[in-house]
């Protein structure tokens, strides 16, 4: 279980700025991928999304942990 | 005055994030030295319009410290790849009426070259790279920009 | 409003040469509207120093009604090239100090690439065909700028 | 005869901003830039110079009256 913030439209498709996730440690940012996917399914819906471990954009072999910041990046539009 | 790599990519470099309203003039002031032949500077401006519908207000959201952190990255490959003197960028967030202005990227230079081909480079790698988010607000409803395919 | 051709280029186009400092503020805010999206602002400034020497101060000198003129070229060729909404060409004359601000260009349009492009084209070709000269001072002489090979 | 404008360099070289230049009504631009040329020796060592007639670049073959307003312009180096 760990704590992932949300941003923009992946905040009100998860219904909040921070949500608890149900993720073993170790999982791959890949797989938290597809796990957040069947969590929220409105997810599937975006033109694209990316993970974010501590600050940097996540690989999707990355390995991690919970106590990891972890954040959901729905596609930018700053500018 | 010593200086290492890192040090002085900091003082050529000011990158901020501000829910206040930006001042051009004070941006210019400190991108501006005597070793500068040309400033390069891209206001992003709050259009009244998109496709035709009619824009309200605009809200902007960051994940600051990633936000401050691409920022970072991107000054610092401009300072990399192009003999620039200085390059400040800065981006608001929160609720911003049609006319206002969320970013200014400034960049000088000994010569202008440099000063245009970074400064464009910033906004396009911003905008490709950096975690904030825009919404826009319709007289009928919102939109969060390029979230949906 | 009825408007002919001309007359939408004169409204969107403001040229002018002056020997009094130029307030960049009023010249984003001349090129803001709310159809635009993107401000591309130059600033030349004077540099302390050529190939080594010294620079005092600049003294810039302009065959005035030809210079306008040549400036208005610039503007309408924008106009006809980019999708551009406003563009604004300020150029000083006489006495400049290192850090001044001999030329200021400024062009808003509804998408940035518009108006880097624009902007950019029209610096190169102001350099290339206004004329206007500059004559650098220094401790121990002078020199009119690209006048000699 | 006419009166021919100078700028910049130009100016220190014909030692005035304003000078009478000898010429023929009907001559071409680029006859009144070898009488410059021979009048004011130094206008040889410019980079380049073009000659203006009533505020527009002129061409080689233009034909020049001393009701024109005639410019030397040598290389710019505005901005």
């Amino acid at each position: 279980m760990g704590k992932v913030l949300t941003f923009g439209i992946a905040k009100e498709i998860t219904g909040g700025g921070v949500v608890d996730v149900p993720f073993e440690n170790g999982i791959t940012a890949g797989g938290l991928r597809t796990l957040l996917q069947s969590t929220y399914p409105r997810l599937k819906e975006l033109k694209s999304f990316a993970l974010a471990v501590n600050g940097e954009y996540a690989v999707a072999d990355q390995l991690i942990n919970d106590t990891d910041e972890i954040a959901i990046i729905p596609p930018v539009s700053g500018g | 005055m010593l200086m290492n790599g890192d040090n002085k990519s900091v003082s050529m470099t000011d990158i901020r994030i501000s829910d206040l309203p930006l001042n051009i003039q004070s941006c210019i002031d400190w991108v501006q030295s005597p070793e500068s032949g040309g400033i390069d500077v891209f206001l992003g401006t709050v259009r009244n319009a998109t496709k035709g519908r009619k824009v309200q207000h605009l809200e902007f959201e960051a994940y600051e410290p990633m936000a401050i952190a691409e920022m970072k990255k991107i000054a610092d490959a401009v300072i990399a790849k192009w003999p620039v003197n200085k390059i400040l960028i800065y981006h608001r967030t929160g609720k911003l009426a049609v006319g206002e202005i969320p970013v200014i990227i400034a960049v000088a230079a000994a010569h202008r070259g440099a000063a245009f081909d970074a400064c464009r480079y910033a906004i396009d790698t911003l905008k490709e790279t950096v975690p904030i988010w825009k919404k826009e607000v319709f007289e009928d409803g919102e939109v969060w920009v390029a979230a949906h395919p």
